[in-house]
């Protein structure tokens, strides 16, 4: 037998056991009663850090699930996980790794139309929500991702999205026309242009 | 297939072999046509066919190869022919543009086009890797599983009710108030009725020779509301009296003594 | 952070988590391919005894609960602080003055209906009881005030409560046309009058 925790540390891993949703901190400290819960929450983590169930923080909610390398013991002979279409998973990480993101600049990315159905697909599935308008002609819809997209994919944060430094630092995530804007202001004559140009791109951003 | 390989992130090392596979080529061109939504796409496939950095393909290449596969789509499949011939008709001016004396050339120039050709690619890449990557993660649901049988928290609200001491007797007050029948109670008055004074009066005049003032008939030492009574009642008693020409009244001045005495037979 | 698990108690501890209902040795046993769990099981129960959820067995069948000592965690009662409603003030003075009394009783006295949620508040606040039957054809329920009554109003017994000939001394018991007529009345000798029928008739508002 592990040594008893405090009562305090009790209450929030039962709280969170019994939830029926991932719960923020402060939901948590609310249905406790106000406590402060942030220590026995990082108490939790950690004890449960090396079990069959961890305890763990997506987009500031807190929940507990399997342990990720039990994967192959636990995976459901019935697939009921909606699988997406190319379509589908590519929007999902534009939008991801762009939000807000307008449908025009999915379009622009993935160099073709986005039906209808494939926006749709992600709504339904709550990792996409209507972020509101963008403030320029047309108050195009912007399109964000949603705290159940970060539980879903086992994100803290987004900034745990797979390699997204990388792309930011490769200027992979500014619009076309910025890098090109920066990219054709020195006037270069040389043949050797186009990789120097991307290359000092990718120093620049 | 094209799916497979994007959700598993291998398109990314090159280790893919493109559209054409194992097949020969237009066959599997043809049957992969469903996978792709588009021209970038379908230059993104052409591009990662050469097995080279995005960063360092040849568009000249590029075109060719993609022209060359409109050219054998179109007998196949003529439906797709719209879409894709917006961007083979692009990249063959853009071709013969990279073909041109660079001083020849229109703004914006080849460079510009190719360059720009180039950066959306890699954009598209970098989404389809990160795609990838994202699918390929712990998901709940599938790799991780929440509590399967939670209990769930229920907060039961209650009311906690409140009432001032001052609001309950009150309000009892008030029901008092509302309930309680009213009651007129006309107090017992001692009056002098028009009978009685008409009696008195035209008794005493019977007996009087002059002029009386009309207080002279009231009771002497009555209470003052008989008084007040009384001398409501004898004035009433007066005026009948003088209607029925039994008695004269006179009256010197407004608001005056008022004289009362027997008609003269 | 404990000791870490063995490979097999985890997995039991990631199967029982996930399982949708409670799981006999023998299916988490065949759920992981055969092996022996017994001890697993044993080991997990031990190591959740002091914590805040349970791994227990009932009737053969093995689940995770919320620990018995923390159930009243998974039903909180929130309260809201609401004031009486004009009717149910009047009840409960009718009730309080009049003890016991039946529904038909205090109709009769307010003058209107009493809705039924009126005197189920009245419950609810704990402030009036049911005191039995009153021995009449119908036996109506009868109904009296409670300790927690005289406790929340500050009264040692029902006889503090003020007297008819106190409240018409302090006014609440003025009928609202008097009141009216003082203050309509031009003829009356001095200000006064005017500015004490205005006092007394505050009060009575």
């Amino acid at each position: 037998m592990s040594e008893a925790p405090d009562d305090l540390v009790r209450a929030v891993e039962a709280t969170l056991f019994a939830a029926e949703a991932p719960m923020s901190a402060e939901a948590i400290s609310a249905h406790l009663g106000g406590a402060d819960v942030t220590g026995a929450l990082q108490a939790l983590a950690l004890h449960y850090a090396c079990r069959g169930v961890a305890v763990v923080e997506r987009g500031g909610r807190w929940h507990f699930q399997t342990a990720p390398d039990l994967a192959h013991l636990l995976r459901r002979e019935r697939e009921d996980l909606r699988k997406l279409s190319r379509a589908a998973t590519e929007t999902l990480a534009i939008i991801a790794y762009h939000e807000p993101v307008s449908r025009a600049e999915i379009e622009a990315i993935r160099g073709v139309q986005t039906a209808k159905g494939t926006l749709d697909v992600l709504l339904e599935a709550g990792w996409v929500r209507v972020a509101g308008r963008r403030e320029v002609p047309g108050r195009p819809v912007i399109f964000a991702t949603t705290p159940d997209f970060l539980s879903h994919f086992g994100l803290a944060t987004r900034k745990d999205l797979p390699g997204i430094d990388e792309l930011r630092a490769a200027g992979l995530l500014d619009p076309v026309e910025d890098t090109l804007a920066a990219l054709m202001s020195p006037v270069e004559k040389d043949d050797e242009i186009r990789s120097d140009a991307l290359a000092s791109g990718d120093e620049s951003a | 297939m094209s799916e497979e390989l994007i959700l598993t992130g291998e398109a990314l090392d090159g280790a893919w072999h493109g559209p054409a596979g194992a097949a020969g080529e237009d066959e599997a061109l043809y049957l992969e046509l469903d996978g792709w939504e588009g021209p970038l796409d379908l230059l993104l496939d052409l591009a990662r066919r050469q097995k080279v950095d995005l960063r360092r393909i040849s568009i000249l290449d590029l075109v060719d190869q993609y022209l060359g596969y409109i050219d054998s789509v179109q007998a196949l499949r003529l439906e797709l022919a719209a879409d894709y011939l917006v961007m083979a008709a692009w990249l063959a001016y853009l071709k013969s543009s990279l073909l041109l004396p660079r001083e020849e050339q229109e703004e914006p120039s080849a460079e510009e086009l190719a360059l720009r050709l180039q950066l959306r690619l890699q954009r598209l890449a970098a989404m389809r890797e990160s795609a990838g990557r994202l699918m390929g993660r712990d998901r709940l649901g599938r790799d991780c599983f929440r509590r399967g049988a939670p209990e769930g928290l229920r907060v039961d609200r209650k009311n906690r009710w409140t009432c001032e001491w001052f609001d309950l007797v009150q309000a009892y007050g008030q029901v008092k108030l509302r309930s309680t029948p009213v009651v007129h109670m006309v107090r017992d008055r001692m009056v002098m009725t028009l009978d009685s004074a008409l009696a008195r009066v035209s008794s005493m005049l019977g007996v009087a020779l002059d002029w009386m003032e009309l207080r002279d008939f009231l009771p002497a030492h009555a209470d003052p509301r008989l008084r007040r009574s009384a001398l409501a009642s004898s004035f009433v008693a007066a005026l009948e009296l003088a209607r029925l020409g039994k008695a004269e009244m006179v009256q010197d001045e407004c608001f005056g003594p008022l004289h009362l005495r027997k008609t003269a037979a």
